[in-house]
């Protein structure tokens, strides 16, 4: 049963995270928030620690011993999250970044700015972050150029019927790999594949999906991913965008500073070669170093094992919501289990999903509300915000339980 | 009583349920303005009609959490019929009530009797992140009124 | 006498910083790069370990609890830093980055953006780092407008002659604090105050002096304001852009995506409110933290003790090159050193700066060596690169001595 | 040897105080191509003079560190007289000795008997910071063969 499994994965590697220990210690504590941020297992704390205090100096620039370890431990990590997404290059395909968001606004300006012109369409969808939208807008207002959209249908998946004549005129299809508000799975591989035939390039947000699957660019057949480390449990202030050689020859830089330059002259200057064209400034040092042993970790407990228990979890969140708080709950985004990945929105009757987590937290239980960053998606949904409880490798049955309980506690306060 | 109970007061719930003054207001003597909590996607739009310098009339559309919805109708309530001056002190006074300056320090001690059936949302001091849900109408309704007033 | 004050304050402090007594139990080891990053006392690296352990959750958008503590840790350390730089409105003036060079780039578009026409000129300084050059160079390339340079003379310091008239035609005055190459303080009030008189805004470049100065902008009075974390005891990955709340109002926003807006609908995009409307997506939480901790750490030193014991071990370290080396060394940068800070470049006779910090490694004293990212001032200067040894709170005479003795080595090794 | 004598052979420090083939090259049969080291500042003009397919010709103007402009006089002296192939064999035969490619495991063994007096900056491998001192004027070179050939 797969339920069986998945608590005892969790079990054993619950323990490897302190601020369960130290938070359940003093009061119930039960993380339902991992979509937004994840936590951190020991070996990442410890690896950025001991990273402090024997190995920091500035990157790249350094002859001296130090610098060189620290340029190691740096470029070691770029090498490491290249190969743990499949990419060909890893030591040049992968740009570091501060987050998922300054990745997508790299690729708008970086790509963007020499694909568009005014009379240029891109394509995204209607259940995108806003982290794949606004950079366009923002890009948009710059230089001028139309935005189409794919709609999703009450299931939460995008409606692909006008795919074709859409892709036909857009040069670009930005698109999540999964929702972080539906957990919609999308159909990237088929759609990279058509984009393509279309002479469309593929800009994927990663965000949600890498922390969770196992990711394979080449399979998937996007040109550019944007991932984000704190969601896969490496630390805040570091991202990355991994685009193909190729692609990333061809984008102009974007942040100017030191690094990203082999030559600055009084009237110009000379871009340094890829990945480093686009790192400007100081880079996470500490950060990559940490998000190296972040992907130690997740390959140890492997990325398959992950995404089954967050199904099972799922799953039997799903059912113990539905048996326990029937018609009081909905449920939004996909039916099948298969097309979803372990993020569950979903609205109390009559309790503003404010209040839900509001009402939740006093049980305990951490869950988002809100507008999730995807204020298109919720007006498509015809609603201003919802509550969501998210899944990941430290959760199990007892964390969905305690869920179930508070929304219980949730409805009745508010139908008293 | 918990901290909980004092949030989600009976009267909260009540205003929350069945709020006051909802709908829209049309005419030349009316204001309108939205405002949004960026924080949760709260929506709240506010019509007032001023005649003379005297709020007559307020209607309220939107959508929101407990604390926005009944902190609207409250206040609502609490200002139909005031003067503008009357409904500026109020909001400062409101504002200073439920400790919306950064949160350094305690609150300065206000006289919660002057501030009638509003006082119920004092509770919201001890969330600091629901202060916000609880502004948001009145943010919303200064700048209609500063509408009004400019023109 | 002021060099024995400064053995004092290092002794003292350098326990708190556990490189020291990590790396020097296993070798020599003499750090004189903190120009290029500092390191980190403990209470920076426990104050991380504990956010991670206890608070952690993502920011802003949470009700429960643990976001809500996440999120007073990051705003108290926006508040800190403004007071650190004596802002007047400290929870609105400060804009978290990834690094200062993020900061520069920021203000080049938010503010260039809006100020600037492709008939208008901006004024920066042949001394400028590539971080306060080539965000300005990569605007240029979008909008055009021309750049003017203010030279500086063969002491290091800025040429002001034209200024004036420099001045009249400039919409913007970009200028560093403090030069990372020659370590030259510019006269930064006088010059916003004529920029001021001209209708000029400023924008410094702090990385440099805020680690090493008390910095009070209203006294400075600048408009915008670049820091940067890890050159001051704080994590990687954190820098932060000060400007007045009237400026940041102007500005347009920069980087799209979550957190960074009000709105967002098909269509379109309103901003949110500022410091928020430039912070795209999760920021550096954790590395916030430890900021908060390395302004503690620094008030409680006080940065007037901090700039004192800079300015001794400087003079130290220039009478011993100066009397140990004679002519086989020369040193760039002003000779008065009221108008320096802890930074030296050097050339030594017939060595190149690489092979000086080759050899000075083997002796364990970490310099840095090369174009400094101000490739423009190394042209000026007539040279491709110089060695730079630079000094913090925890450098003393020993550090000093140990760069004499590895420098004479070097000079043998290349004049046998 | 400790690894920084073997870096600062006496042939490197040779080559670095009294450069082979300084100067600069013109004529139709010239190709020239600049190349940047970004991380030190290192910068090295190479002139090639082609007749055939034959490097009859070579100068260096330049500044740099002594590994990047003994790498580029001992250079100078290794191609002169060989054809573009044989050029070419040498530059990735020399890049395999000083171990390029990214530094995972240890690198190839090579004959250094075949490299004469190249051999002697072997010494960088240890150093990886510094290969890429040594490859600059290689990797330049290969630009200027590249132009040549491309016309
Ligand atoms: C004067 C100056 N400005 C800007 C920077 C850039 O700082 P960061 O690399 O942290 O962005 C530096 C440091 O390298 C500097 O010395
Ligand atoms: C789908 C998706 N895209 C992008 C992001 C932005 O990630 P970050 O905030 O780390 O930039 C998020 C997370 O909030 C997300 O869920």
């Amino acid at each position: 049963m797969a339920s069986v499994e998945v608590t005892n994965l969790a079990n054993e590697l619950r323990k490897d995270f302190p601020i369960f220990a130290d938070i359940r210690n003093s009061r119930p504590f039960y993380y339902l928030d991992s979509a937004a941020s994840s936590q951190r297992p020991m070996s990442v704390l410890d690896t950025m620690d001991r990273y402090y205090r024997h190995s920091h100096a500035n990157v790249h620039r350094g002859v001296y011993g130090l610098a060189e370890e620290a340029t190691g431990i740096y470029e070691a990590a770029r090498r490491h999250l290249g190969r743990f997404i499949g990419a060909r290059d890893p030591a040049h395909e992968i740009v570091f970044t501060k987050n998922a968001t300054e990745a997508l606004n790299l690729v708008a300006q970086g790509l963007g700015r020499v694909l568009l012109k005014p009379e240029s369409h891109i394509l995204l969808t209607e259940m995108e972050h806003h982290a794949n939208l606004v950079p366009w807008m923002i890009l948009q207002e710059q230089i001028g150029f139309s935005i189409d959209y794919l709609p999703f249908d009450a299931e939460g998946l995008l409606v692909l019927e006008n795919l074709d004549a859409l892709l036909e005129r857009a040069d670009i299809l930005g698109v999540t790999l999964m929702s972080n508000v539906l957990g919609t799975l999308n159909p990237v591989s088929m759609l990279s594949r058509k984009a393509h035939e279309h002479g469309a390039l593929v800009v994927a947000d990663g965000a949600q999906f890498v922390p969770h699957f196992q990711t394979d660019v080449d399979q998937l057949g996007v040109d550019c991913l944007a991932i984000t480390g704190h969601k896969m449990l490496a630390p805040t202030g570091i991202g990355a965008l991994w685009a193909r050689s190729e692609i990333l020859e061809a984008m102009q830089p974007f942040l100017g500073g030191g690094e990203m330059i082999s030559d600055v002259r009084l009237d110009g200057f000379t871009p340094n070669e890829i990945p480093h064209k686009f790192e400007a400034g100081t880079p996470p040092i500490a950060e990559a170093a940490g998000w190296d042993a972040a992907l130690d970790y997740l390959e140890t407990v492997g990325m398959e094992a992950i995404s089954n228990h967050d199904r099972a979890l799922t799953s039997y969140a799903i059912s113990q919501l539905q048996d326990r708080l029937d018609e009081r709950i909905k449920i939004f985004g996909p039916s099948d289990i298969t097309k979803r990945g372990g993020v569950l929105s979903f609205e109390l009757a009559d309790v503003h999903p404010h209040d839900v987590a509001q009402v939740l937290d006093q049980h305990g239980v951490c869950v988002r509300a809100g507008h999730h960053c995807a204020k298109p998606l919720m007006r498509e949904l015809g609603v201003g915000a919802t509550a969501r409880a998210s899944f990941y490798l430290y959760n199990d049955e007892a964390d969905v339980d305690a869920l179930v309980e508070a929304l219980l506690d949730a409805y009745r306060m508010f139908h008293s | 009583m918990n901290d909980l109970d004092d949030l989600y007061r009976e009267i909260i719930l009540d205003h929350y349920k069945n709020p006051r003054n909802q709908g829209i207001l049309e005419g030349p003597a009316v204001h309108a303005e939205e405002g949004f909590n960026p924080l949760c996607g709260d929506e709240v739009k506010i019509y007032v009609k001023i005649e003379g310098d005297i709020v007559t009339d307020i209607k309220i559309t939107g959508q929101g959490c407990s604390i926005s919805r009944s902190s609207a109708s409250l206040m609502s309530q609490a200002i139909k019929g005031c003067s503008i001056e009357e409904v500026k002190a109020l909001v400062s006074r409101f504002k200073r009530m439920i400790a919306v300056e950064e949160v350094q320090g305690e609150p300065e001690p206000v006289d919660l009797r002057e501030f009638g059936e509003l006082a119920a949302l004092q509770g919201v001091v001890k969330f600091p992140v629901r202060i916000k849900c609880a502004t948001l109408p009145w943010n919303t309704l200064m700048l209609a009124l500063d509408g009004a007033q400019a023109g």
